[in-house]
């Protein structure tokens, strides 16, 4: 069923191919599909992928491992602080570095931040997408203030390196904690304002409901994972699934819906906003004094040799680092398996045979971030 | 019929141009023709500049993590529309400033090489960030797909430096592109703004 | 009396003029002073950066639109017809002239009623490969 | 999906099944397979409701080694299933059980060069068209190193909690795994 590109060369079916290219509003970044048209419907879809490569894994193996660091901000920076904890959780579980308990309360309260502000940008690029011009000036004043109360942290907006191996580089004083509490009551209080806007507008509706369709099996055979699956109605989520961190100590849902469509998948990532206040609300409750460093961190990381791997929940699905270690600090090989690879890779079969706006109204749900498939 | 077509996939038609540019052998041979206008008056000359340093239309050409930083840009914050350059134009036709934020590598510069192109005559291009400017955090020994610099492929009016540069700069930049229009700054609405603004 | 006769001739030329210098004159400024930088690809069909694949000629049309265009073109005669009868409305008594006017154009939107039922604006969200 | 059978089935499939302590390496079971036993054991991974996580190279002395990687959704079961190509760098191929190991496939030929037997669409995916023999992930003669420099080092008789000072003689590896 995918598009064969041999039978196209040779034009006897008169198909028009159109290329939905690398720079596309709505591709969210450099990928490229061709669409096979037969009037409005595209009746195969090829997505190219290689137009945001950066050689991530090649460089992972000229550096020592510890200053793989930026690197894993660049590959998804809307979710850099979450891939910056799977990476250090993925150093400290090699080496054997016990991280002390106010650090992990730091990285959980700053990867949720991290997760509604990814969350939020989605929701405002695909009402673009669809055509919608308010909403994303509203998400983005939100997101504006997250980005606000991280940089005073982190000391950047986006592309964070503020996790370090056994603990993070600096500490959160009160005024974090009173901005991140006054951000949660703020945005609590605009979730009804977001519901009336958009998730109760007929045309939205319309454009999401059963478009795009999936099946917990389909995500099997894909791989899919995240907001996706748990449209299809599987809670998995490897917050809840594979406790990492300390995850296990807060009590918050799995937002998950049955019919897996775009609607589905909608309103899971909406309601996960929610969850994540709850997160840090709890984790604000409870957050311990005490070092933000591990106490004996080599300056050379010497990693025994073996095969190790972290994997997080990202705001798109799993995020997985699969390390192989030849006993020195550089890594043998690491391989960073990102969610948007496996979530783009169910396009040609779900998509075939829909209108256009239906595919641009698909592959916006799968909330993309090109240079993360690239790599 | 057969074979001049192209495979669909097949190599851009630009991908040896760009590998001669980058290579530093050929400097924008594709250009076919220069001339300048038919009526050259000063005056026409500083209005026309006027008009365009003021409505810089950019191309939506977000590569990678530039790409929001560009998007806080034109949200309601930084607010890129008091000078004129919020109205992200999604086709090269009716944009006249390109504005390449992200990572460029060899298989994007024919399209970029491709879009510059296809711009209308007063084009002019910002390199925003590390990437576009030199190659960035990827101009290392193991790097073997990413351009080391948007400057080998097309001419470049301003360069932004940053990993992503903050909206502020991206401004900034805009308003030196102003300046390299107009040969004049203009005066910054800023200074009207409300106190605690 | 020929001085009104012309008078009212004369708005009319005034009318005419100021349209075409309105239409042209962009026209006219950007070929005399736009610069004319042209590159290989600048006059090529826009893709998205890429090289379209084939022309656009023989493609085959779906049939759907030529419905479209043909309920475009029964509306379209509907207006040449009430230009005369929007000159002699004020001729008739108002309620006359609405109601006429209605009915005429009731007849005609009958076909978009007779589309409608045939199920040409509803589009299939989902098309089976063939 | 119990965990006996599933592991009674393993072991007729792979030659060695080995339970790994998911604290240190982030996965529970590491399989070794043959490389003509990959396709039923994916099969019967796709019956069990097993999902393909991953799919990569790693290249070593003796022959390249493609790891699987597959995670349940219901039970929390990490498993790494590795199988070595063949001399001319082939491997069959699993897209027609998981379509999802397509683009993993075709990645794994752009970076190592592993051709992936009657694979649909064997293009380049992420490397451009005419860089095909580029392979940049290959291991230069210098730092390739043979597959035991990187296996798990048996722990040492007392695991103590310090690092473990370096091995004099190099443990006879207990996976005596001969390969062509």
């Amino acid at each position: 069923m995918s598009m064969n590109v041999e039978v196209l060369e040779d034009d006897k079916h008169h198909r028009y191919v159109l290329n939905m290219g690398p720079q596309h509003p709505s591709t969210h970044g450099v990928l490229r599909v061709l669409l096979e048209l037969e009037g409005e419907y595209a009746m195969n879809l090829l997505p190219v992928l290689g137009y945001g490569h950066r050689c991530h894994e090649k460089i992972a193996e000229f550096k020592p491992a510890k200053s793989f660091m930026p690197n894993t901000a660049r590959m998804d920076y809307l979710g850099a602080l979450i891939y910056n904890h799977g990476f250090a959780q993925l150093l400290e579980r090699a080496c054997g570095i016990e991280v002390p308990e106010r650090v992990e309360y730091i990285r959980v309260i700053t990867s949720e931040l991290n997760r509604i502000q990814s969350h939020l940008l989605w929701y405002g690029a695909y009402l673009l997408d669809l055509g919608a011009f308010t909403p994303i000036m509203y998400a983005f004043d939100d997101r504006e203030h997250i980005l606000d109360i991280l940089e005073d942290v982190t000391g950047s907006r986006l592309t964070y390196c503020y996790f370090r191996v056994g603990g993070v580089s600096k500490d959160i004083d009160d005024k974090f904690v009173t901005s991140t509490r006054a951000f949660v009551k703020r945005l609590r209080g605009r979730f009804p304002m977001y519901e009336d806007l958009v998730n109760g507008n007929v045309i939205l509706q319309n454009r999401l409901i059963d478009i795009g369709e999936l099946t917990p099996q389909t995500c099997a055979r894909y791989g899919v994972t995240g907001p996706l699956l748990r449209g299809t109605g599987v809670a998995y989520d490897i917050r809840r699934a594979e406790p990492y961190s300390i995850y296990s100590k807060f009590d918050f849902e799995i937002p998950t819906e049955t019919k897996g469509d775009c609607m589905a998948s909608f309103l899971v990532r909406f309601r996960e906003l929610e969850q994540s206040l709850r997160i840090i609300e709890q984790a604000l409750d409870s957050l311990p004094e005490g070092p933000i460093m591990a106490a004996k961190v080599p300056k050379k990381l010497k990693i025994p040799a073996g095969d190790y791997n972290s994997s997080v929940e990202a705001p798109r699905g799993e995020l997985s680092y699969y390390l192989v270690s030849d006993g020195s600090d550089v890594p043998y090989r690491l391989k960073v398996r990102t969610p948007s690879y496996s979530n783009l890779s169910i396009v040609p079969e779900v998509c075939q045979g829909m209108l256009i706006s239906d595919v641009v109204s698909a592959m916006g749900s799968l909330d993309l971030v090109i240079p993360e498939i690239d790599r | 019929m057969d074979e001049q077509k192209k495979s669909l996939l097949n190599v851009h038609s630009y991908t040896k141009e760009c590998i001669e540019r980058y290579d530093g052998a050929s400097s924008q041979q594709t250009k076919t023709s220069d001339a300048p206008p038919l009526i050259r008056m000063k005056l026409s000359d500083a209005i026309f500049n006027l008009c365009r340093a003021n409505s810089l239309w950019p191309l939506t050409f977000g590569l990678s993590c530039c790409a929001i930083e560009m998007m806080c840009c034109g949200m309601a914050r930084f607010d890129m529309a008091r000078y004129g350059a919020e109205v992200f134009r999604p086709s090269p036709r009716q944009s006249d400033l390109m504005i390449v934020a992200g990572t460029v590598n060899r298989k994007m510069a024919p399209a970029l090489v491709t879009l510059y192109e296809q711009m209308p005559a007063p084009r002019y291009v910002i390199a925003m960030g590390n990437c576009a400017m030199a190659g960035g955090p990827f101009a290392v020994e193991a790097n073997y797909d990413v351009v080391l610099g948007v400057d080998q492929l097309i001419p470049v009016d301003v360069y932004i430096p940053g990993c992503p540069p903050r909206p502020e700069a991206l401004i900034e930049g805009i308003l030196q592109l102003q300046e390299k229009i107009t040969g004049k700054r203009f005066p910054l609405p800023q200074n009207k703004m409300p106190k605690g603004a | 009396m020929t001085e009104q006769y012309l008078v009212d001739y004369m708005y009319v030329l005034v009318l005419l003029v100021m349209g075409a210098i309105c239409g042209l004159a962009p026209l006219l400024i950007s070929t005399f002073f736009a610069p004319r930088e042209l590159y290989n690809k600048t006059l090529d069909t826009y893709e998205c950066g890429m090289d379209p694949f084939g022309t656009a000629w023989n493609i085959r049309f779906d049939i759907s639109y030529y419905l479209y265009a043909l309920i475009f073109l029964a509306f379209d005669v509907d207006i040449l017809y009430l230009f005369p009868v929007a000159t002699a409305f004020d001729k008739v008594s108002a309620v006359r002239g609405i109601s006429e006017l209605l009915i005429f154009v009731g007849i005609l939107s009958l076909a978009i009623v007779y589309a409608w039922v045939k199920g040409v604006f509803s589009w299939t969200n989902r098309r089976k490969a063939c | 999906m119990d965990i006996n059978n599933v592991k009674k089935q393993w072991q007729t499939l792979a030659t060695t099944v080995e339970a790994v302590d998911y604290a240190v390496s982030g996965h529970d079971y590491s399989l070794s397979l043959e490389r003509d036993k990959v396709r039923d054991f994916a099969a019967f991974m796709l019956e069990e409701g097993f999902y393909l996580v991953d799919l990569m190279a790693v290249h070593v002395t003796p022959a390249i080694e493609v790891v699987y990687q597959f995670a349940h959704v219901e039970t929390r079961c990490r498993v790494l299933a590795r199988a070595f190509v063949d001399d001319n760098v082939e491997m069959p191929t699993i897209s027609d059980i998981y379509q999802g190991a397509n683009w993993h496939e075709r990645e794994t030929r752009d970076f190592h060069g592993v051709v992936f037997i009657d694979h649909p669409y064997l293009h380049p995916l992420i490397l451009p068209e005419e860089d095909v023999e580029l392979k940049p992930l290959l291991k230069a003669e210098a730092k390739l190193k043979d597959v035991e420099a990187i296996r798990r080092q048996p722990p040492e008789p007392a695991p103590e909690p310090k690092p473990k000072a370096k091995p004099e003689a190099k443990p006879e590896p207990p996976k005596s795994q001969e390969q062509s």
